[in-house]
C-alpha cells in the first residue's frame, strides 16, 4: 500500500465514517432524526473541506492517481464532488421537518444519504470501472431503501420494488458489460480500453461497451429506459426523489462523460448518432407525456427525462465545448429540480393510501395563500422552461450553442421545439398557482425554517447562475482536459 | 478428462437454467438454480480457479440462494397462476430480441476466444495468489465494497423489521 | 476443452437471464433470473482470467459476488416489506409494475 | 502424470473413500447405541439391553428394522422434492469430510500418499461449502412435506443454520490467521511436538475460537440444546415429521455424519488433528497408526462430549437461541479474529 494516502480519498472516507457514526448515534436519538441530520451534515462539511484541500493542486490541472490506480483525483471529479456534497447538504436538511411529518423519522436516513453519496463520490473520482461499479450499486441500493422508507404505504414500497427490480436487472447488464470489456482489452481501466479501442476495436469491446452503456442510461433514465423513472419518483417520499433526481443523474453524467467523450472519445463517429437519436427520443417522448400528467411529482419525473434528452445533446458535440456546457447544465439542473421537488414537499402531504397535494388541483390558487413557496415554485419551473434571467435559460442557451458550433443542427432545432412545448406544461403549473381559484378550504401546510432556507439557497443558486454565469463558466471550461 | 467434464456441465448448465426461468413453481425454480450455481462452480474448477469455485458455492449457494429460499417459504408462495399476462411485447418479441442478441453476442465473443486456454500458471486461482493481489492493488475497492454491506444491512433491517 | 465453449455457455447463460426477467411475474422469480445474469457473467470473467493467467478477472468475479449478495438482501426485504402490505409479490398484482 | 501414477491415483483415492465411508457408517451405528446407553446411564435408565450383551447388536436390529418398515409419502407432498431432500442430506454430509486428514502424508509404494481423501488446498472452505448446501436438504423436506410443522422446522433450522454458520467460520478465521493457509494438512502439520502446541492452547491461542466453534458446531447439527427445529413438544419432529423408513433413517445418519464431521473439523483445527501431543522415540508405520488412533480418539472423545452435553442441558427458546447466536458468539468470534491479528502483528504467535 505504499501509495496510499488517506489525504486523497478522504472526500469520500469521511462521508462513509459520518454515516457510520450516524448509525451509531441512532439508537441513542431514536424519535428525533434532526439531531442525526446534524451529524450527517457536520460528515458533509468534512468531506467539502476535504475536497477543498485538494482543490488547488487538481486546479492547477494536476491529475493524481492514488490507491492502486482505483482513485483519481482531477479538478473534474473534485468538481463534481463539490456539486453532489451541495445536492446532498440541500437535501439532509431540507428533510428534517419533512421526515417528521411523513412519519419516517428514522435516523437511518441520513447514514443512508451519506452513503449513498459516497458512493457516488467513489465513482466520479476514479477512471476504473470496478470503483464505477462498485460506487454505482452502493448508492444504488442507498436509493432503494430509500425509495421504500415510508414503509407504510403501499406506493412507496410498490415503488421500491420497481426501482429495485428494473436496477437490478441494468446492473446485470451492467456487469455483463464490464466482463466483455475485460475480456476485450485486458483491464477495466478506462484508460486500457481506451486505448484498446483505438486500436483493435473488436466487436465484443463494442457491445461490451453497450452493455455498460444501457446500464448507466438506465440511471440517467434515458428513453428506451425510462420507464421506472416516473413511477419511482411519484412512490418515493419527495425528499428522496429531489434527490435521486438530481444526485444519481449528476454522478451517472460523469462517469458517461469520462465513458463516452474521455475513453472512446476518439471513436466519436462510432457512438455518436446513437446518442443522438436516443436524445431526440429522450426530449421528445419525455417532453410529450409530460403534456398530459396532472401530478407534480410525476410531471417534475418526466422533465428531468426530458433535461437528460437535453444533455445528450451536449454529449454528442465537440468535447471543449460540450464538457462545459453538461457541466453548466448540471449545476443549474440541480438546483432547479431540487427546488421544485422540495416546493412540492412543502406542499404535499403524503398519507398511508394516498398523497393528496401533489395533484395540479390542489395546488390552485397556492400562491396568494403561500407567497414566498408561491414565487420560489414560480422560479424554479421558470428556470426549468428556460425563461431567463435563470440559469436553466443559460443552461439551454449553452448547450444550444455548443450544438450549433459543433454542427448538429438537427439536435438544435429538435432541442428548441422541445423546449417550447416543455415550457407548456411548467407554465400550466405556474398559471394553476397564481391565476386559478382553490379548491379546497382546507390550509396548505405551514412551511418549515429548514425547508425554507433550502428552497432560499436553491432559489439564490438559480438567479445568481442565471445573472453571473462567467466566473463558473470559466472554471468548466478548464475542466473539459483529461477525462481519462 | 475435462473435455467430458465440460460437457457435462454445459449441459446441465443450461438445463437448470432453463428450469429456472420456466418453472412455475418458485421453489423448483430456486432448487433448480442452487444445481446451476454449483454447475458454474464445476466450472470454475475446470478452469483451474479452485478458490473462487469454492466461494461460488459458499456465497451463492450457501448464503444468497439459502436466503432466497428462506424468503419463498417465508412468505409460502405457491406457483404462479398463468403464465405472465400477455403483452406482445413480453410474449413474442421479447424472445426473439432476445435471441438475436445472444447469436450477436455470441459471434462477437467466439471471435474473441482464443483457440485454447493457455497452461495455467504456477498458484493461478490459489487462495494466496487472489489474496496477494486483491490486497497490493485492490485494497480500495475492497474497503469500498463494504459500505455495500452496511448499506444492505441497514436497508434490510430498515425495510424488513417487524417494529423499528 | 475450448474458451468458445465456455463463453458460448456463458453468453447462452446471461440471455436465459435476460429473457427470465423480461417473462416471469414473481418478484423472486426475477431476482433469481437476475442471478443467472450475474454469474454468466463471472463465468465470462473467470474464462477472461483463464485466457490472460491471470488473479485479476477472479478477483472481479469476487466483486460481483459481494454485489450480488448485498442486492439479494435488498431486494428481499423489499418483497417482504411488500408482503406485509399486500399479501402478495406477484408483479402484476402490484399495480405500479405492469410494465 | 504417466498411466501408472493415473491408476495408482484412482486406486488410492477408491480405498481411501470406502475406508472413510466404512468407518464413518460405523461410528454412526456404534453413535446410536451409544447415546442410548450414555443417556441411560444419565438419566438412570438401562437403555437398550435386549438385543446381544449390553444391547450392542441394536444398531442392526435398528437398521433392519428401518429397511423393513412401509414407505409413506404424503399425498400432498412435492413428490420429486420430497424424495431428493434426504439424499441432499447425506451427499454433502459425507462430501465434507473428505477433506480432513485422518493421519499424517505417507511413503507407500515409492509416492506420497496423504492419509485424507484429497489434500487440496482450499481443504477448509471445501468443507464449509459442502456443509453449506446441507442447508438446502432441510428447508426442500420441510417445505416438500406440506405439513405446518414440517414447514415451520425448515424454517426455523435454515435461520439457525445461516445464524450460526457465521460465527463457525468467524471462530475459524483465528486458526487460519496463525497457520497462514487453508490446507487442512498443512494447518495439522504446524501442531506437532508436544499437545501445548496445538492451536487450541499455545499453539495458536485460539480458546475462544474453540469455545465458539463448538457451541456453533452443536447449532449447526441442530443437536440439543439446539434442537428446536425438532422439538418434538412444539413441531412434532420438525423438517422430517413426514418421513419414515429409510428416507428417515437417511435424515438421521446425516446428523449423526454431520456431528462426526464438525468433531472431526474442531480435531483438525484446534486440537492437533492427527498428531499425538507427546513425542515418542519410534517413527514408521507404528506412528502412522498411533496417530490415526489418536484423531479417532480425539473425535471420539468429543461426540461424547456432544452425547454428555445433549442429555444434560435444556433446550433453548427460538429468540434465545438467536440471540446467542447474533448477540453473543458473532461478536465473541469477531473479537477472536481481533485477537489474535493483534498476537500475530506482535508476534506472539508461533508461526
Amino acid at each position: 500500500m505504499a501509495d496510499f494516502d488517506l489525504v486523497l480519498v478522504l472526500p469520500a472516507t469521511a462521508l462513509a465514517a459520518f454515516a457510520l457514526l450516524t448509525l451509531l448515534f441512532a439508537p441513542l436519538f431514536r424519535g428525533q432524526g434532526r439531531a442525526l441530520g446534524g451529524v450527517g451534515l457536520l460528515g458533509i462539511a468534512v468531506s467539502a473541506a476535504a475536497t477543498a484541500r485538494l482543490w488547488p493542486a487538481a486546479g492547477a490541472g494536476a491529475r493524481i492517481a492514488t490507491a492502486g490506480g482505483m482513485v483519481r483525483v482531477d479538478a473534474f471529479g473534485l468538481f463534481f464532488t463539490l456539486v453532489l456534497l451541495a445536492i446532498g447538504a440541500l437535501t439532509v436538511v431540507a428533510s428534517f421537518r419533512f421526515l417528521e411529518r411523513e412519519q419516517a423519522d428514522h435516523g437511518e436516513f441520513y447514514a443512508l444519504v451519506l452513503l449513498a453519496l459516497a458512493g457516488m463520490v467513489v465513482m466520479v473520482q476514479t477512471t476504473h470501472l470496478l470503483m464505477v461499479l462498485v460506487g454505482l450499486e452502493v448508492f444504488s441500493l442507498a436509493l432503494y431503501v430509500l425509495t421504500g422508507l415510508t414503509r407504510g404505504r403501499a406506493r412507496s414500497v410498490e415503488s421500491a420494488l420497481k426501482y429495485f427490480l428494473l436496477g437490478a436487472f441494468s446492473s446485470g447488464f451492467f456487469v455483463y458489460g464490464l466482463a466483455l470489456l475485460y475480456g476485450a482489452a485486458g483491464s477495466l481501466d478506462l484508460v486500457r480500453i481506451g486505448a484498446a479501442a483505438a486500436s483493435d476495436p473488436s466487436p465484443m469491446l463494442w457491445i461490451g461497451a453497450g452493455l455498460v452503456l444501457v446500464g448507466l442510461a438506465f440511471k440517467i433514465g434515458v428513453v428506451p429506459f425510462h420507464h421506472w423513472i416516473p413511477d419511482v419518483y411519484q412512490g418515493a417520499p419527495t425528499n428522496v426523489a429531489a434527490f435521486m433526481a438530481t444526485a444519481t443523474k449528476t454522478a451517472a453524467f460523469a462517469v458517461l462523460l469520462r465513458f463516452l467523450v474521455g475513453a472512446f472519445g476518439p471513436s466519436h463517429e462510432a457512438w455518436a448518432p446513437l446518442v443522438t437519436w436516443l436524445s431526440i427520443l429522450t426530449m421528445t417522448v419525455a417532453n410529450l407525456v409530460a403534456l398530459a400528467q396532472t401530478n407534480v411529482k410525476r410531471l417534475l419525473a418526466y422533465s428531468s427525462v426530458g433535461h437528460a434528452g437535453y444533455l445528450m445533446i451536449a454529449l454528442v458535440c465537440r468535447p471543449e465545448d460540450g464538457v462545459r456546457a453538461i457541466l453548466f447544465y448540471l449545476v443549474s439542473y440541480a438546483f432547479m429540480t431540487l427546488g421544485a421537488f422540495l416546493c412540492a414537499a412543502a406542499v404535499g402531504r403524503g398519507d398511508a393510501r394516498s398523497e393528496p397535494g401533489y395533484d395540479l388541483g390542489s395546488w390552485a390558487g397556492l400562491g396568494w395563500r403561500r407567497k414566498g413557496l408561491g414565487v420560489a415554485m414560480s422560479l424554479f419551473l421558470f428556470s426549468l422552461a428556460g425563461i431567463p434571467p435563470t440559469a436553466g435559460f443559460l443552461g439551454k442557451y449553452v448547450i444550444f450553442q455548443s450544438a450549433m458550433r459543433s454542427h448538429e443542427y438537427l439536435l438544435a432545432v429538435v432541442g428548441v421545439l422541445n423546449a417550447v412545448v416543455a415550457a407548456g406544461y411548467y407554465l400550466r403549473v405556474v398559471v394553476a398557482i397564481w391565476m386559478r381559484e382553490p379548491e379546497t378550504e382546507e390550509e396548505p401546510y405551514p412551511v418549515p425554517v429548514s425547508l425554507a432556507a433550502v428552497l432560499v439557497a436553491a432559489a439564490a443558486g438559480v438567479l445568481v447562475l442565471g445573472l453571473v454565469p462567467g466566473p463558473l463558466l470559466d472554471l468548466l471550461g478548464r475542466l473539459a482536459a483529461g477525462l481519462v | 478428462m475435462e473435455a467430458i467434464a465440460f460437457y457435462v456441465l454445459a449441459v446441465l448448465a443450461v438445463a437448470s437454467a432453463i428450469v429456472v426461468i420456466v418453472h412455475r413453481n418458485p421453489v423448483m425454480s430456486a432448487l433448480a438454480l442452487a444445481v446451476n450455481l454449483v454447475t458454474i462452480a464445476g466450472f470454475y474448477l475446470v478452469l483451474r480457479a479452485q478458490f473462487v469455485a469454492l466461494l461460488q458455492v459458499i456465497v451463492y449457494a450457501g448464503a444468497i440462494l439459502v436466503l432466497i429460499v428462506f424468503v419463498i417459504m417465508l412468505l409460502n408462495l405457491r406457483e404462479e397462476l398463468k403464465a405472465r399476462s400477455p403483452g406482445t411485447f413480453q410474449k413474442w418479441l421479447g424472445p426473439i430480441l432476445a435471441l438475436v442478441f445472444a447469436v450477436v453476442l455470441g459471434r462477437a465473443m467466439l471471435a474473441h476466444a482464443a483457440p485454447s486456454f493457455p497452461a495455467p500458471v504456477p498458484g493461478f486461482g490459489t487462495a494466496a495468489a487472489l489474496g496477494i493481489d486483491l490486497f497490493s492493488r485492490f485494497y480500495y475497492p475492497f474497503e469500498v465494497v463494504s459500505l455495500l454491506l452496511v448499506v444492505a444491512m441497514v436497508g434490510a433491517v430498515l425495510l424488513a423489521k417487524r417494529r423499528l | 476443452m475450448e474458451p468458445r465453449l465456455v463463453l458460448a455457455v456463458s453468453a447462452v447463460l446471461f440471455t436465459l437471464g435476460v429473457l427470465g426477467v423480461l417473462l416471469r411475474r414473481g418478484a423472486i422469480t426475477i431476482l433469481m433470473s437476475v442471478e443467472l445474469m450475474l454469474n454468466a457473467a463471472n463465468l465470462a470473467f473467470i474464462a477472461f482470467s483463464r485466457q490472460a493467467g491471470t488473479a485479476e478477472g477472479q478477483i472481479y468475479v469476487f466483486f460481483v459476488m459481494t454485489l450480488a449478495a448485498a442486492e439479494a438482501a435488498v431486494g428481499l426485504a423489499i418483497v417482504i416489506a411488500l408482503f406485509r402490505l399486500k399479501g402478495t409479490t406477484d408483479v402484476d398484482e402490484v399495480s405500479l409494475l405492469k410494465w | 502424470m504417466t498411466v501408472s501414477d493415473l491408476v495408482f491415483d484412482v486406486i488410492v483415492s477408491l480405498v481411501k473413500i470406502g475406508a472413510v465411508i466404512a468407518v464413518l457408517f460405523t461410528v454412526v451405528s456404534i453413535m446410536t447405541w451409544v447415546e442410548r446407553r450414555l443417556s441411560g446411564l444419565i438419566q438412570f435408565r438401562w437403555g437398550p439391553n435386549r438385543v446381544g450383551p449390553l444391547g450392542l447388536f441394536q444398531p442392526i436390529a435398528d437398521g433392519v428394522k428401518f429397511l423393513m418398515k412401509e414407505e409413506i409419502v404424503p399425498a400432498e407432498a412435492h413428490k420429486p422434492a420430497y424424495v431428493l431432500a434426504p439424499a441432499m442430506a447425506l451427499v454433502p454430509a459425507l462430501c465434507a469430510f473428505a477433506v480432513i486428514p485422518f493421519g499424517p502424508t505417507v511413503e507407500a509404494f515409492g509416492r506420497k500418499v496423504p492419509f485424507a481423501i484429497v489434500d487440496i488446498d482450499g481443504g477448509i472452505l471445501f468443507a464449509f461449502a459442502a456443509s453449506s448446501l446441507g442447508v438446502f436438504a432441510i428447508i426442500t423436506a420441510g417445505w416438500a412435506s406440506r405439513n405446518k410443522y414440517a414447514l415451520m422446522g425448515g424454517l426455523r433450522s435454515s435461520a439457525q443454520m445461516i445464524s450460526y454458520e457465521l460465527a463457525l467460520a468467524l471462530s475459524v478465521i483465528g486458526v487460519l490467521l496463525v497457520s497462514g493457509t487453508l490446507r487442512p494438512m498443512a494447518i495439522v502439520e504446524r501442531q506437532a511436538g508436544w499437545f501445548w502446541n496445538w492451536n487450541a492452547f499455545a499453539g495458536g491461542w485460539q480458546i475462544l475460537g474453540f469455545l465458539v466453534f463448538m457451541i456453533a458446531g452443536f447449532a449447526e447439527t441442530n443437536r440439543a440444546p439446539f434442537d428446536l427445529p425438532e422439538a418434538e413438544s412444539e413441531l412434532v419432529a420438525g423438517y422430517h415429521t413426514e418421513y419414515s423408513s429409510m428416507k428417515f433413517a437417511m435424515f438421521f445418519m446425516s446428523e449423526y455424519i454431520n456431528m462426526t464431521t464438525s468433531a472431526a473439523m474442531a480435531v483438525t483445527l484446534f486440537l492437533g488433528g492427527w498428531q499425538l501431543g507427546f513425542p515418542v522415540p519410534f517413527s514408521g508405520w507404528p506412528l502412522w497408526a498411533l496417530q490415526v488412533a489418536a484423531f479417532w480418539a480425539k473425535v471420539g472423545a468429543l461426540l461424547l462430549f456432544f452425547v454428555w452435553v445433549r442429555w444434560t442441558l435444556p433446550r433453548f427458546r427460538y429468540d434465545h437461541l438467536m440471540n446467542l447466536g447474533w448477540k453473543g458468539l458473532f461478536p465473541l468470534s469477531l473479537a477472536n479474529v481481533m485477537l489474535t491479528a493483534v498476537l500475530a502483528a506482535l508476534g506472539w504467535v508461533r508461526r
